[in-house]
């Protein structure tokens, strides 16, 4: 059976680890992969995913944000229910951590398979860059800070970032929960306290975004991985961006610790988030197909696949049980906090989509105009916040 | 006389059919034709508008649902910057892209009329890139207009090198960046228009001025321009129905950056309604730039069509 | 009946646009192998009416019977009519012969019949030799021939003609005409002819029907129409150049102006008795006898010459009478210049007179 | 003749004939008045129309140049300068190689799917438009006006307010995701401006043969079919320049009702676009842009002059 | 000097087209005060012509002078003319009243000074209560005075006319003219008119030249242009209806043609002496004697009426005289109808002949 999945990994990196679901699913025998992917992120494809399943003209599968991103596709029974194989398969126990399934359960049932989990909690450093300006490598927040003015002499950019919106909702979201801690972060984010937001430790958080806007200053790139691609070549010192960078950096052939390094939350906290990319699986009325999307969906999270999966997308896989052998410095560290339990939710799984646009729209603002201060960006905040749903 | 003409008239009445038929089924065919425009107009064109205009008033998130939100949509709507951001920068793009696109197109068409040699070509040159996409315009005045590889660059280059350029990149300019594209694509059809309307003005009214002594700027600003009334009119509204739409063109140009400093109204409603999954919201947003249309088209058509009946 | 045999008969003929009423109650009654033409001003519904009686436009109110057939709500081409149209209106991109052998072809003709009805068509007016030619290769009078034959072809009982001949030049426009009067007396068909060419309208026409904002003012016979108007209007609107008229009062056989009065014993009166009233005499220029043949007019007078125009086969003089201008025709032969007095003399009998208030002929 | 009068007229005149030489004599400037090749007006009116064509020609060059130059030679250089290693790697890239997800057979894959939706398109919206515009302009009917003033406003509504509508729509025709259905959103979306020329030219061509031909017999579609078609091409051509850009450029009705066997070029343009790997390949970019105007540039090339006479004949008036 | 006072002289204008010449070697001198009227059929360079004289055409070759003055050179508005066209090519933006004033504003007159030209313009003209009317808002007789306004303001020396009436309809063309006629009666300008209706020509004009193909075939008064024609082609073209042409042989004094002959000795030739050769006859219509003046004629002869044109004023027969058409234009109270014998006069006198070969006259 021909299954059309829709995506939107078209970079370098990820292209190359849906290729790995491909080549299992083809490697069936029985089923074909046929990729649809659109490039241009999300923002591009969702119109023409959801547009797809409205019309009654759905794919067979599609990759989402797992969150509350799909709750009304499944509301309106538009989505497959997965529950069956997941109980036939056990997924209850071996993905770990189990939030994920969580996020993927409605109701009690199961609508999607989790592939990988991806945090967001980065930054990525250039030794190089640092080198040239003959300066050390930082290993925390502060210390970045205390170099970024000679490094800035040096004619580098201390912080690359694009001007995709979500970029700089996400540097934020990263900022926040290093800086004012997991206490603070989780009581705005998970509890929607907008006096929390107005407290002391957001106070500081905005601080810091306000200098690290000064740090990011030239970097005149819309794409992540653009922004991803002047730390690679040394043009900037470094990026607050999810581990998916990893995959740019694999594919640009350096090597984890000595030609790039990572802090995870900044080197401040310690912590990831757990969130990831899961697939969704259109109800379809040929009990065939429907076959064919259960076989993938028990595809996708098999242990091989996860393996090459994650190695190529940089990114961890969502089963406790596999064993990555040879994974580079940076995954490890992951994968150490991801065992000691330090984990944070996604942003995704605790804001609706609507309030994190209007927070990314909030802080693309804020980080492209010098006119806007901290303490008003921090207003503004809060108000967005109170009004979350 | 007259009692023969009578009895003559009934006579003929009685003989033949003089039963007017029915209005419905007279040229059935045209009415039939026309099924597929009245079908348009009134299943799309009205349909869908009030469609999207019921259904910003609900609180619909990723799939359109009949709850009743009131007015709070509008409420969200006008107190968030972006919007604002959005209509001052479709406001500002607008106007400015009118001017210049009536200016820029009459004057090139100006100068075309003047029997000049290669008007072809010129013509062509200034008419081709109509024939690309928006997504195209983006994207290579994307790239002339980059700073490190484009323009400024290049001017740079030649050693002057404070010369900066980089509307792009400018939060306080970038909308000219994008005007300064939309100049480019759009200004060939209107001085096309333009065009055709000077050619049909007639020659006598050249010569009569040239007689009186008027020079030649000062007939196109006194006579040519007050006569091709119509020919604006309709250049003003193929560049008015495309600036609603302004929207590849930021796209793919800037994605509304710097900083959200190119937003547009479009983008907001895409934005709305499948970024952040509020279709309620985009709906709202959409009513409002249906509502703008409504507005700035109705005073035009009474003074376009309104004066016609009376007259 | 007694009737006579009625070949377009309009009935209470309304049309409306809007609040506009372009045609109110018109009547009209045209005989079998009659010439009528409809002569008036621009504006004046002549073209409105015809397109009723072709068709083209839907009347308001009102009933049109061609041939004993009541045909208001037919199709045009099912009412026996041909049109010939001022523009010609001919399909550009169909040879003659195409455009003479379309409307036979909807018809589905016989290929056969359609061809010998071409032949002929095409023999009457003389246009073999352009069968094949498209129609930008003509000239306009060739076009405006295949105009004319493609309603010659149909067969028609009733040719409508609007304005035919107005895009053509003066020396093509009498030719045509000549052709048109020749093609009447031919075929005999009924012919509405409209034109706001007096000339055209006079020499053409068997009767003449002078409209008036959407009203016949007069029907009648050319010389009717040209010598015993029934109202000033169409005393004005007939003849160039137009009449003459004399302000004044009628008063017991006798018309009296400022500075004049003339005995109106020739006269014949439109009623028996006619009170004394103010009223305004007509008077010709070619009525205006001048020269030799003054003597023979019962009343004389003297006027200076302010305006000559030479106009070849005769002449038209401007003088002064009674304040206002008033226009001579004399022979072309004739040499008078600017300044010259003219002794002139008027017939009462070839003149009009009309009531000053209702302006209609007494 | 020769009174006295007119000799002082002459005598009073005398400067003029220094100035200009004598009536006796006929001397005097003749013929042509001498011009020179580079009058100023001459400078001035060609200099702006060569500035305004290199301004509008700037891009197309730029894009060319780029499009035949390797990575590194753009990343050091200039981007107006002409390449010094000219490479048409980028061109057959763009063709035939650059990759979206896991699909690397570049625009060509997508081109074909163009071809599919535009002739059909451009057929049906055309037709459809032409025949509602003679409507219009030939058989009004009572409301007909109406229709056609909705239709225009239509002209203004953004496409994002129908996006939603039109999927629900096409769901319940059962079009959704088929080629037809994107025919018939094409047909819609392309109706206000197309109707409007349409309507615009019909109504200017001589009521007179329309009506003769109805005296002839013919009906409503035999007047279209046979009179007014064959006189109708410049309309056609610049509706047809209207469409054929329009469709083959379009990029969000594409994607979004139909399914990717059918996806447009222009879906793969911005997948190759924004598919950046690594640095964005520039010349890969400027290729496949290239390669997707081509369709509606030779279009436009070809047609030369017809477009802008029937745009006078279309848009001018009415 | 001993020329007559010239207001306009043309020498030697020649302009081309590329490969088509339309105006070749033209020579044309207009008298001061004197209305030229230019006519031809259509395309014979007529407004070629006019617009050289105006500078809106460049000659390729030749001079012009106006008023002793060689304005080849000079531009339109520096040459004192004015100019009325066929289109009026008003400013349609404009009031009446902006459009009369528009090029004195731009020549920087004093206010006053334009207030009281136009003034002055729109009472000769008749138009003081249309000043604040747009053109859109007028009739076509008004617009047609409010362009010759235009000039009139101007103060020109030299009025340029191109078809002016062409598009009125006939009684406002009849109107207008003599308007035209009395402002030129008035203002003593000289003036140039194009036309190709030959009653305008013939009413209007000082001195008529008749153009073919860029050519002046013949200059002259309208009554030498209509009773002395030099070629066939202008007694063709000149008079409606046209002349009656009779294919012969001059021998001796005699015309001679197949089934009768003309003795010719009324006949003025253009030379003492002519060689015998085939000759034309031409007859005007007009010049046909019938009735009681068939006596008076010369030469008598009996022919079968074909077809009647009644023209209100006078009645047009057409008969056939040795196989071919022969008009004779009747007084309009005649009453003749088709098939009457017809007895009619020839009055050698009033004939023209030319030569069969170049047309020319004999
Ligand atoms: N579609 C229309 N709507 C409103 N008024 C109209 C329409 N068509 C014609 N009229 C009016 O009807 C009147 C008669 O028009 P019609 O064309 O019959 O005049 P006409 O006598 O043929 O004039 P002409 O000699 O100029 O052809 C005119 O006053 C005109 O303004
Ligand atoms: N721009 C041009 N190029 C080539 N030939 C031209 C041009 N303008 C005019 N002609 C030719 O010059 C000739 C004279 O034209 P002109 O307009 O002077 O004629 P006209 O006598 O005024 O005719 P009409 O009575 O139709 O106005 C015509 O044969 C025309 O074809
Ligand atoms: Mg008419
Ligand atoms: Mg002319």
């Amino acid at each position: 059976v021909d299954l059309e999945v829709t995506h939107w990994w078209t970079s370098g990196g990820e292209a190359n680890a849906v290729a790995k679901f491909a080549e299992a699913l083809n490697a069936t025998g029985t089923h074909t992969w046929v990729d649809g992917a659109i490039a241009g992120g999300g923002d591009t494809a969702r119109p023409i995913m959801i547009s797809r399943i409205l019309g009654g003209d759905p794919m067979d599968a599609f990759q989402f944000n797992h969150g509350r991103q799909a709750e009304e596709l499944i509301e309106a029974g538009l989505l497959l229910d997965l529950t069956d194989v997941a109980e036939a398969n056990g997924w209850k126990d071996l993905v770990n951590p189990s939030d994920l399934l969580d996020a993927c359960t409605y109701e009690g049932r199961i609508y999607c398979v989790p592939v990988n989990i991806h945090s967001w909690q980065w930054m990525w450093l250039s030794n190089k860059a640092y080198e040239d300006a003959g300066l050390a490598v930082p290993t925390n927040w502060q210390e970045f800070v205390d170099t970024a003015d000679e490094l800035r002499a040096a004619g580098k950019i201390p912080l690359a970032l694009g001007g995709q919106p979500w970029q700089s909702g996400g540097a934020f979201q990263v900022m926040a929960v290093a800086l004012a801690g997991e206490e603070a972060w989780l009581k705005v984010y998970r509890d929607k306290d907008a006096e929390a937001v107005m407290g002391p430790e957001f106070t500081s958080v905005f601080e810091a975004a306000a200098q690290a806007r000064e740090f990011a200053q030239g970097s005149n790139v819309q794409d992540w991985n653009q922004a991803t691609n002047l730390v690679i070549t040394d043009q900037a010192g470094a990026q607050i961006m999810g581990d998916w960078a990893q995959g740019e950096f694999a594919l640009a052939g350096e090597v984890a610790g000595t030609d790039y390094t990572c802090l995870p939350g900044l080197g401040v906290t310690e912590v990831i988030s757990t969130g990831g990319d899961a697939f969704y699986f259109p109800a379809q009325d040929d009990p065939e197909v429907t076959q064919a999307q259960k076989d993938l969906a028990q595809l996708l999270i098999s242990p091989e696949v996860q393996v090459s999966f994650n190695a190529a997308k940089g990114s961890l896989p969502v089963r406790g049980d596999v064993n990555l052998e040879d994974v580079n410095d940076c995954t490890r560290k992951g994968l150490d906090i991801l065992a000691a339990g330090n984990i944070v939710p996604a942003t995704e799984q605790l804001l609706s989509p609507d309030t994190a646009q209007q927070i990314n729209d909030l802080m693309t603002e804020f980080w492209a105009s010098t006119d806007m201060s901290a303490a008003d960006a921090q207003q503004r905040f809060s108000d967005i916040i109170a009004n979350a749903d | 006389m007259a009692t023969t003409h009578e009895a003559s008239a009934i006579a003929e009445s009685r003989a033949a059919p003089a039963r007017r038929p029915m209005r419905l089924f007279r040229n059935l065919s045209a009415k039939i034709a026309s099924l597929p425009m009245v079908l348009v107009a009134v299943v799309i064109f009205v349909g869908c508008t009030v469609w999207t205009v019921v259904h910003s008033f609900t609180n619909s998130r990723l799939l359109p649902k009949l709850e009743w939100d009131g007015l709070s949509q509008y409420e969200r709507l006008w107190s968030t910057p972006r919007w604002y951001v959005s209509i001052e920068n479709l406001a500002i793009f607008g106007i400015l892209s009118m001017i210049f696109t009536l200016a820029i197109g009459f004057v090139l068409a100006a100068l075309l009329d003047r029997k000049i040699r290669g008007e072809d070509v010129i013509r062509t040159i200034i008419l081709y890139p109509f024939a690309l996409s928006f997504v195209v315009t983006g994207l290579v005045w994307q790239w002339i207009l980059n700073p490190e590889l484009g323009l400024q660059s290049v001017v740079r280059s030649w050693g002057w090198q404070s010369f900066t350029f980089d509307p792009l990149y400018d939060a306080d300019i970038v909308i000219y960046g994008i005007l300064i594209a939309a100049l480019w694509q759009g200004t060939g059809l209107i001085m096309c228009i333009m065009l055709a309307g000077l050619r049909g003005v007639d020659e006598e009214i050249w010569k009569a001025a040239k007689i009186d002594g008027i020079p030649t700027w000062k007939t196109y600003t006194h006579v040519i321009i007050p006569m091709m009334r119509p020919v604006f009119v309709t250049s003003l509204v193929l560049i008015a129905s495309g600036i609603v739409k302004v929207y590849d063109l930021v796209i793919a140009q800037t994605g509304g950056g710097p900083g959200g400093s190119s937003e547009v109204p479009a983008k907001y409603v895409m934005d709305s309604m499948f970024a952040a999954q509020n279709l309620g919201q985009g709906f709202a947003a959409s009513t409002m730039m249906l509502l703008s249309v409504i507005i700035i088209l109705i005073p035009w058509a009474y003074l376009e069509f309104g004066g016609k009946k009376r007259g | 009946m007694l009737v006579p045999n009625h070949s377009v008969r309009i009935r209470d003929l309304t049309l409306t646009y809007g609040a506009i009423t372009v045609l109110r109650d018109l009547n009209l009654d045209i005989h079998d192998g009659e010439f009528l033409v409809l002569l008036g001003s621009s504006g004046c519904g002549k073209s409105t009416l015809l397109n009723c009686i072709a068709g083209l436009l839907e009347p308001t109110d009102g009933q049109i019977f061609i041939k004993g057939r009541n045909v208001t709500w037919l199709e045009p081409s099912e009412r026996g009519i041909g049109m010939v149209f001022q523009s010609y209106a001919l399909y550009p991109q169909m040879t003659v012969r195409g455009n003479l052998s379309f409307g036979l072809k909807n018809a589905r003709m016989a290929q056969a019949e359609i061809e010998a009805r071409v032949a002929k068509a095409a023999r009457i007016l003389q246009i073999e030799p352009l069968l094949d030619r498209k129609p930008a290769a003509l000239s306009g009078g060739q076009r405006q021939r295949v105009a004319i034959g493609r309603a010659l072809v149909r067969d028609v009982d009733v040719f409508l003609f609007d304005e035919p001949l107005s895009n053509l030049d003066a020396k093509l426009r009498a030719d045509l005409r000549v052709e048109i009067k020749r093609l009447h007396q031919d075929l005999d068909n009924t012919m509405i002819y409209v034109t706001h060419d007096q000339v055209e309208a006079m020499t053409l026409a068997d009767r003449i029907a002078i409209m008036r904002s959407g009203k016949v003012m007069q029907l009648g016979t050319p010389d009717e129409i040209y010598n015993r108007p029934q109202s000033k209007y169409v005393a004005d609107f007939i003849g160039s150049p137009s009449m003459n008229f004399l302000d004044g009062h009628y008063e017991r056989g006798t018309f009296r102006a400022e500075g004049f009065q003339i005995d109106m014993a020739g006269y014949q009166l439109g009623a028996p008795q006619v009170a004394d009233r103010p009223a305004i005499l007509g008077i010709r220029p070619e009525h205006v006898a001048t020269g030799a043949l003054v003597n023979a007019a019962p009343i004389k007078g003297e006027v200076t010459v302010d305006l000559v125009e030479p106009m070849g086969a005769d002449t038209l003089v401007w003088a002064q009478v009674a304040g206002k201008p008033f226009r001579i025709r004399m022979d072309g032969q004739a040499r008078v210049v600017r300044g010259d007095r003219l002794t002139i003399g008027i017939d009462p009998s070839k003149a009009s007179m009309f009531d000053a208030k209702t302006e209609e002929r007494l | 003749m020769a009174d006295p009068a007119s000799l002082n007229t002459l005598a009073a005149l005398d400067p003029v004939h220094e100035r200009t030489g004598s009536v006796g004599d006929m001397t005097g400037p003749r013929g042509r008045r001498p011009r020179r090749a580079f009058s100023r007006a001459n400078i001035f009116l060609y200099g702006t129309l060569i500035l305004v064509s290199v301004y509008y020609l700037l891009p197309l060059w730029v894009m060319v140049m780029t499009s035949l130059k390797g990575m590194p030679e753009i990343r050091m250089g200039n981007i107006f300068a002409p390449p010094m290693e000219v490479t048409f790697q980028p061109w057959v890239k763009a063709w035939a190689e650059a990759c979206t997800g896991l699909n690397c057979e570049g625009l060509s894959r997508g081109f074909w799917n163009s071809v599919r939706i535009l002739v059909p398109s451009v057929i049906v919206s055309i037709a459809v438009a032409s025949v509602s515009g003679y409507a219009l302009a030939r058989w009004r009917f009572k409301g007909s006006e109406t229709f056609f003033a909705i239709l225009l406003i239509g002209a203004f509504i953004p496409y994002q307010v129908m996006l939603y509508p039109i999927v629900i729509l096409l769901r319940e025709l059962g079009l959704y995701g088929s080629l037809w259905g994107l025919v018939l959103v094409h047909t819609i979306f392309g109706m206000p401006i197309n109707v409007l020329l349409f309507r615009n030219y019909f109504a200017a061509m001589p009521e007179e043969l329309f009506k003769a031909a109805r005296v002839d017999g013919a009906g409503f579609w035999r007047i279209f079919l046979q009179i007014m078609l064959p006189m109708s091409l410049p309309i056609f051509v610049v509706s047809m320049i209207i469409q054929v850009t329009g469709i083959w450029n379009d990029f969000l009705f594409g994607v979004v009702y139909t399914r990717p066997e059918n996806y447009p070029m222009t879906v793969q343009l911005n997948n190759i676009v924004n598919s950046v790997q690594g640095v964005k390949e520039y010349n890969v970019n400027m290729a496949a842009t290239l390669l997707t105007g081509l369709v509606p540039l030779i279009v436009y090339f070809a047609s030369g002059k017809l477009f802008v006479r029937g745009i006078a004949a279309g848009a001018v008036k009415g």
